[in-house]
């Protein structure tokens, strides 16, 4: 009788070089499931208090979630987490790609790294052995090219690969981890973990079977999804842009059904949010000082998701994901081919330093990918340096030379490229913009848009206050994946989940900026929900779908043969937001000292663009936030008796 | 420290019978956390009209069950391997085995894969290898179950099983599936559990935790065999299970009669009949059970005059409180054993001669006793060999054992 | 549960070569042994060996199949969700993506890539989350097409 | 026999009965897989020597967690919550309880506590609340009476709001019920009576109530017999190994049988005396039980009848003439009250007046009566009783067992 999970993990000390397994008790899994929730808890534990990010002490895992290979949909993410060096707090990054079955077949839910090597390896896993190799060759190649080699050299191509680029070994704050040739795990610079660890790569290719409780419910729920997946209607090139234009107009708001978002997801991936967003006002412009007045349906329109679409050779789909909301385009230039860049990527590099030229944005896509560098940090970085340099605070001088003007693509694109080598001005950037305005000094703060050292994505809280709450009173700040206004909405989990506040269908646009308990009780149930999600390797664009329709809990329920209702996951969710808090605690992070500058806010409010006259109250909201999950109000830390319940004999 | 030292007991078996009996099934399987049941019947369920009952009383309790209803007459290893495949792919937590013998034997093999591994079928062979509790297992038995199933043992192929953990969990008799049934299988069961449940009321040194179980299993059958053949073949539609008549009520009684004698039959080592009739029965076509029945009270006589067996204590089971205190103490024993062969006159009568009065009708020769004795003794040292020739020539003739 | 060889083993070798998780170890015209930790229970040993010394988890002898008869998965593109489980799940990885098996469809879909390498062990089919793929055996043509 | 439309019957608790059994603890907690367990006892268990007998049985061959004796006569939800931090600071993983009903019902909400790692034992209160099997669990009876070994309910007190919870479930009883006769070798004459008598209570009333069943008829033929036979010569002579020996086992089937078939109207009443005069259980089942068999004669003296044989064996059961035989058992289980009466020097009493306490003081007065009767109308057994209770029935059969005089049969309103 099988219960999902492998029921082992994996500790490697790269000191000693030795490799250890460690079973873990069933008990464990019922209260954290896995992924995020079994990382959390056993890193609370093993990292001492006074951990250096970069030093031995530190500890970096990757975790598959407790769905993966089970036969769900969705859920092929995987977890890496660790002491983040950009905020000192706890650390995870997220990523789809087909790691996830990967580690699960070498019959681990978690391999963790602690240690430093004296040399470069990489671990290389398969069914009979497991070792750690040297990776001295490897040491200094992109991305890309590392992964290919290291397949090549293992003999197989179901060989699965995370590598980190020279952005990693450099040991930029702003690094992550590459997996599929491009897929990122980008933000709290981890990359920089595994660099400081001379970890190179981790190398997987086991055959272990993974057995479920009752596979024929399995199948059902898949096919019941499935069916929500292919429901499509045809969607013309321009409608997400003209629907922006309509949002921004209207007084009201509609409450958004995931369903809309999945057609839009399927078509053309998130991109197809590169001119709905900057419409409606939900994407920072110009550094965040700019409006959707700035970057209008004109200067859009070089990325609109048409023209996005016209470059894209082949769909691609994360293992597990019926969706397929990747691709992979083709390219001009030294490389021939790109990951589809994400929404993400494209307004960071794009609207945010108002660069219309799309070329550069698939080019910056791929050296950042290939670098292994987080691309909306290094876009707000780009930004952050223009408006210093507008404001005379860097001189020509000190940008060897670079004009760093608003929409000069081609020196935004070789200020990066320098980011990625930390030549001059880019070994100032390469920290991120919280540690480049800390040394340039002269009043640079007020330009460095972050939260806690985390540069904040590209959704703005003038929009939707949600954003504001999760940006700052998670244990991870500066995340857009965890909650905000709009995802509530979506994830539809009154329908599952009695006692929830339900959402009226037609709201007025001023509702979202009320300070009710009710948004507390909104963003909690995000985060909650969001922790089961990520420890279960769930995929939120999935989740967006409708929770009656994607069934995640009753995926959990099948996979493993428990029997828990909704809400005991969301109280291990609560559980599991709880033991990342109490890291940061136990880490000397101080909740409230964790905010976003004003421009975010809209203190003063801007007076043009779709944020007209939005100023967001955040602090009751984020009180009320965080006494929903018992924390203390004022400080946002849990009791220490909360805390001592996470500490294993 | 003699035997009334020291004595263990276990009857880990819920009984439960009754009209609406299958209706308990669902609530019963939710005090073990049980959600998703797997009910097994044999090939030959659908003709008897079992399934309907089964499949009703659960869509009732909106608990969804898995119905199997191929169990061959005589399964083998495959048929573990496609039931625990079918077990493992639906997440099945429970088993519940519906009808004959051979699907509760299958089921308790299939339970010792599905609550651990294929593995555990070459492991836990033998005696008492099983180390933890298996998944929950219920039995619905048809008249026909021969109360075997309520032992701790099964076997498959050449495997054979023998733990505690294999007694079911929980016993349902319902009258919708007890129904009818041939009257020679009938009276197998009970003279089976007759004989073991004799044997172990009449104990030398009593266990008084197996006398209630032994009391009330002879008491059942002296009182509802003979009526219940009587009017076996009174086929009563049997329609409307609510109102019970005295012979669906009787047949309830002796199966539970014939569950408690398996049971019995696992608590205590097999007696001295028990192992003869087995014997027996491979030179002739009548079966153990009755076979048992026939060799029952020359067995008891001669276990009281060489081990001491308390028969007059047996009066009272047989006949009743009444009827024991009006006999004097020194001839309950003797009126005992009369009841006794009493009752294997009636069964002569009731089946036209097929159960034969004495050992002599079964159509054994007597060399053919000695031989078979002879092969007894070699598998089994314990064998009495004089003992057991006495009863079998006693038994042929039909005489008393009075002297040893 | 893992499978065991039995006396009967000529060592000829055969499932050594062909197990996908190379837990068959042995010398020559001696009795093969799995490795308990390393079997997958694909079946593979069961089906090719020629005097069927291999019994499975539940000491049940396997039969043995000719490999021309040996059922290899079909794939129906309208059912499949195109989601990478069985590329992931095949032991051998024999079955790979390619975008041009639906017309004017930029989405990838699974195909047998490498008929020969299949060992018919039904895993893709036991997995595949929507139930997309059937064992079959195939007809010569789609043998070789593939 | 008597075999109703539809019947239950269960009773998996194994028992290891004999005159050495403690020795072989070791062995039955290696089969549960359990090495650490806390011994549960009360002061009395203790001052009578018996924990010492236990610890000596098991030590040289099992690590004891911890000993605890601090269990008040009636079980309490405080006293479970701080038995739990003992259980769990010497983490121990079994427990093994040594006395009588308090401590096994203490005992069984304590594994409540530590098996489903809860704080609060409310969540569990009520029916069928647990979902799975607890942690092993061991009861060793020290009276051969209560009978709470077998019963799958447990009643713990809250003493802040003056109620009793009541925890039913099959997953409360005990793994393994050790019947060791030097247990109840030191029990006193009195308290020997009194347990004795509860127990034949059981059986009893289990024949006659609204949930008899063949099964729970067999033990509770059984029971009785064993109790008859050897009760009398137990208090005469004490130290009788092997009459002790039958006496607890014949409380046991007595437990078996009344756990599945349920007790009446001599347990309503005997809980209520219990409750407001605090007099001893045992005492108020001898007193009360001839007269629940006078209540209900009207509906179960065929029943009644039967009980002659094994309570006064064949000779007298073949002398009474059928029809007499019925009030032949009620004269005879007075007699039998009378005979423990005289043999225990009078501290047995005959009914109600006669109870007194340590120092001699009247224990139940008259002035009770009417608390008793409108308690007892709230007392669960109520509904199993043949005949209906009420008030009046309560106070009609109290005043007849003031003094001991036989109930007036036909003042009992026949209305069931």
């Amino acid at each position: 009788m099988g219960k999902g999970y492998m029921g082992k993990v994996l500790f490697v000390d790269l000191s000693k070089g030795e490799l250890k397994e460690e079973t873990i008790p069933d008990e464990v899994y019922q209260k954290y499931i896995g992924g995020m929730g079994l990382a959390a808890y056993l890193l609370y534990n093993k990292i001492p208090a006074n951990a250096d990010p970069l030093g031995p002490d530190n500890i970096i895992g990757f975790l598959p979630g407790l769905l993966t290979g089970t036969g769900s949909f969705f859920t092929g993410r995987w977890m890496v987490a660790a002491k983040s060096p950009l905020t000192g707090s706890w650390g995870d990054a997220n990523c789809g790609g087909s790691l996830s079955p990967a580690i699960k077949r070498c019959g681990y839910d978690g391999i963790f790294f602690s240690g430093i090597s004296k040399k470069p390896v990489y671990l290389y896993i398969d069914h009979h052995t497991k070792e750690l190799r040297d990776a001295s060759e490897y040491w200094g190649k992109d991305a890309v090219e590392a992964e290919e080699m290291l397949i090549a050299a293992s003999g197989s191509k179901k060989t699965r690969v995370a590598c980190i680029g020279e952005a990693g070994e450099k040991l930029s704050l702003i690094s992550g981890v590459s997996t599929d040739k491009g897929r990122m795990a980008g933000r709290s610079g981890i990359g920089a973990v595994m660099g400081s660890k001379k970890l190179k790569a981790i190398v997987l290719n086991g055959k272990k079977r993974i057995q479920v409780h009752d596979k024929a419910e399995m199948k059902h729920l898949s096919k019941l999804a499935n069916k929500f997946v292919k429901f499509q209607v045809p969607l013309p090139n321009l409608m997400p842009g003209m629907a922006g234009i309509l949002m921004r107009a209207l007084p009201n708001a509609m409450a958004q059904d995931g369903m809309l978002y999945k057609m839009m997801l399927r078509k053309w991936g998130t991109v197809s949010m590169n001119q709905l967003s900057p419409e409606m006002g939900d994407s920072p412009i110009k550094n965040w000082m700019g409006s959707s007045k700035d970057w209008g349906f004109s200067k859009s329109y070089s990325t609109h998701p048409g023209k996005i679409l016209k470059r894209e050779k082949v769909k691609y789909h994360c293992y597990s994901c019926p969706l397929g909301c990747g691709g992979i385009c083709s390219m001009k230039g030294k490389y021939k081919e790109t990951h589809k860049p994400e929404y993400e990527t494209v307004l960071a590099l794009g609207g945010l330093c108002m660069n219309k030229d799309a070329d550069s944005i698939f080019y910056l896509n791929e050296i950042l990918n290939r670098a292994g560098m987080d691309t909306i940090s290094a876009g707000a970085a780009a930004a952050f340096a223009i408006e210093c340099y507008e404001n005379g605070i860097l001189t020509k001088k000190d940008t060897d030379g670079l004009e760093l003007k608003w929409g000069n693509s081609k020196a935004i694109t070789q200020l990066i490229e320098k980011m990625i080598k930390r030549e001059g001005i880019g070994d100032l950037l390469a920290d991120g913009v919280k540690k480049a305005a800390e040394k340039i000094g002269k009043g640079a703060e007020q330009y460095a848009i972050h939260a806690g050292g985390q540069e904040l994505p590209m959704h703005d809280a003038r929009n939707d206050p949600g954003f504001a709450l999760h940006y700052t009173a998670e244990p991870t700040p500066g995340r857009h994946t965890l909650g905000a206004g709009l995802y509530y909405e979506m994830f539809q989990l009154w329908k599952v989940a009695k006692k929830l506040p339900k959402v009226l269908p037609l709201y007025m646009k001023g509702a979202k900026y009320k300070t009710d308990n009710e948004k507390a009780v909104m963003g909690a149930t995000n985060s909650k929900f969001m922790s089961v999600v990520n420890s279960a390797g769930g995929c939120k664009f999935g989740m967006f779908i409708g929770a009656k329709r994607v069934r995640l809990f009753d995926w959990l329920n099948a996979a493993t043969g428990w029997n828990k209702t909704p809400e005991e996951y969301l109280a291990m969710g609560e559980n599991i937001q709880t033991i990342k808090q109490s890291f940061n605690v136990k880490h000397g992070i101080e909740p409230k000292n964790i905010t976003v500058s004003d421009r975010v806010l809209g203190k003063p409010f801007q007076t043009e663009g779709a944020n007209k006259g939005r100023t967001v109250d955040l602090e009751p909201v984020r009180s009320a936030y965080w006494s929903e999950f018992g924390w203390n109000p004022e400080t946002g830390k849990p009791t220490p008796e909360r805390m001592a319940e996470f500490t294993n004999p | 420290m003699s035997r009334t030292d020291y004595s263990d007991f276990l009857c880990p078996i819920k009984f439960c019978c009754g009209k609406l009996a299958l209706e308990t099934l669902p609530a019963e399987l939710r005090v073990y956390n049980a959600r998703k049941p797997l009910i097994l019947f044999s090939n030959k369920a659908v003709i008897n009209g079992l399934i309907d009952p089964v499949k009703q009383a659960f869509d009732d309790s909106e608990m969804v069950a898995g119905i199997y209803d191929g169990v061959p007459e005589s399964p083998t290893l495959s048929t573990i391997r496609e039931l625990s495949d079918i077990y493992i792919k639906n997440g099945h937590d429970a088993l519940i085995a519906v009808g004959s013998g051979s699907v509760m034997n299958l089921a308790k093999v299939l339970n010792i894969v599905v609550s651990g591994e294929p593995g555990d079928l070459k492991t836990c062979q033998g005696e008492d290898k099983i180390t933890k509790p298996l998944n929950p297992f219920f039995v619905v038995p048809e008249a026909s179950a021969t109360g075997l199933m309520a032992n701790g043992s099964a076997c498959i192929d050449n495997f054979s099983f023998t733990s505690r953990y294999l007694i079911p969990d929980y016993l349902a008799i319902d009258p919708r599936i007890v129904q009818q049934e041939t009257v020679g299988v009938i009276i197998d069961a009970a003279m089976r559990a007759l004989s073991s449940s004799s044997f172990a009321y009449t104990l030398p040194d009593t266990d008084y935790f197996i006398d209630p179980y032994a009391y009330l299993a002879i008491q059942t059958i002296c009182e509802n065999l003979i009526p219940v053949i009587e009017n076996a073949d009174s086929k009563k539609g049997f329609k409307d299970y609510l109102i019970m008549n005295d012979t669906e009520k009787g047949k309830m009684a002796l199966v539970t009669a014939s569950v408690i004698g398996g049971f019995i039959s696992f608590c205590q080592p097999a007696g001295i009949v028990m192992r003869l009739s087995e014997a027996l029965s491979e030179y002739c076509q009548l079966s153990s059970g009755i076979l048992a029945g026939l060799l029952l009270p020359y067995g008891l006589e001669y276990a009281m005059l060489k081990e001491g067996y308390q028969t007059e204590k047996l009066l009272l089971a047989l006949a009743g409180p009444d009827v024991y205190s009006r006999t004097p103490e020194n001839e309950r024993g003797k009126s005992a054993m009369g009841i006794l062969r009493d009752i294997q006159d009636k069964l002569f009568h009731l089946t036209d001669g097929y159960i034969p009065r004495t050992l002599a009708g079964a159509g054994i020769s007597e060399n053919q006793f000695s031989e078979m004795i002879e092969r007894m003794s070699q598998n089994d040292e314990g064998i009495d060999s004089k003992g057991c020739l006495s009863i079998l020539n006693h038994a042929r003739e039909g005489r008393p054992v009075s002297d040893i | 549960m893992a499978y065991s060889i039995i006396d009967e083993c000529i060592g000829c070798g055969a499932c050594r070569t062909l197990c996908p998780a190379g837990a068959i170890t042995g010398e020559k015209e001696q009795v093969h042994v799995i490795n308990k930790e390393f079997c997958i229970e694909c079946g593979t040993c069961g089906r090719i060996c020629a005097n069927e010394a291999v019994e499975d988890g539940f000491g049940i002898l396997c039969q043995r199949v000719k490999r021309k008869d040996w059922k290899k998965p079909v794939f129906n593109a309208g059912l499949c969700a195109s989601c990478r489980t069985c590329v992931d799940t095949c032991p051998v990885g024999c079955i790979s993506l390619s975008s041009s098996i639906v017309k004017k469809d930029p989405r990838e879909y699974p195909f047998l890539e490498d008929p020969k390498a299949c060992v018919s062990c039904g895993f893709c089919e036991a997995d595949c989350p929507v139930d997309a793929i059937t064992l079959e055996i195939l007809s010569k043509e789609t043998q070789a097409a593939a | 026999m008597y075999l109703p439309e539809y019947c239950e019957f269960l009773s998996p608790v194994q028992i290891a009965s004999g005159h050495h059994v403690l020795e072989k603890i070791p062995g039955f907690l290696k089969a549960l897989n359990a090495k650490r367990p806390l011994i549960l006892a009360d002061k009395g268990v203790t001052a009578a020597g018996l924990i010492g007998i236990v610890e000596d049985a098991i030590k040289d061959n099992v690590q004891i967690g911890a000993i605890d004796d601090d269990v008040p006569p009636d079980s309490d939800l405080k006293v479970v919550s701080r038995l739990s931090d003992v259980y769990r600071k010497n983490n121990c993983d079994a427990i093994i309880a040594v006395g009588g009903g308090s401590v096994l019902d203490t005992a069984k909400g304590l594994n409540i506590l530590v098996s489903e790692d809860a704080d609060n034992l409310m969540e569990f209160a009520g029916a069928n609340k647990l979902k799975r099997p607890l942690k092993p669990f061991i009861a060793i009876p020290t009276t051969a009476g209560t009978g709470s070994e077998l019963t799958m309910a447990a009643v713990i007190a809250d003493h802040d709001n003056f109620i009793k919870i009541l925890f039913g479930s099959r997953f409360l009883l005990p793994d393994i019920a050790i019947i060791d006769s030097r247990m109840t070798l030191t029990l006193p004459a009195f308290f020997t009576a009194a347990t004795a008598m509860d127990a034949m209570t059981h059986a009893v009333e289990s024949y006659i109530c609204l949930q008899k069943n063949p099964l729970s008829d067999a033990h509770a033929l059984s029971a009785i017999s064993l109790i008859s036979k050897n009760l009398l010569n137990v208090i005469r002579k004490p130290d009788d190994q092997e009459g002790r020996l039958l006496l607890a086992k014949a409380a046991t089937l007595a437990g078996m049988a009344f756990s599945n078939s349920t007790v009446g109207i001599v347990h309503t009443l005997g809980h209520s005396v219990g409750g407001v005069c605090g007099v001893p259980h045992g005492t108020c089942m001898s007193i009360f039980l001839p007269y629940g068999l006078e209540y209900n004669y009207h509906l179960v003296n065929p029943f009644i009848a039967e009980l002659l044989f094994p309570l006064a064996g064949p000779e007298v059961y073949a002398d009474t003439p059928e029809n007499k035989r019925a009030e032949k058992t009620i004269e005879y289980i007075r007699q039998l009250n009378q005979d423990l009466h005289d043999a225990t020097g009078g501290r047995h009493a005959r009914f109600l007046s006669e109870i007194l306490n340590r120092d001699g003081e009247q224990m139940v007065k008259k002035s009770h009566f009417d608390a008793i009767a409108r308690i007892s109308i709230g007392d669960g057994t109520k509904f199993y009783n043949p005949e209906e209770i009420d008030y009046d029935d309560s106070m009609l059969v109290l005043e007849a067992s003031w003094d001991g005089r036989p109930l007036n049969r036909n003042l009992v309103k026949k209305n069931a």
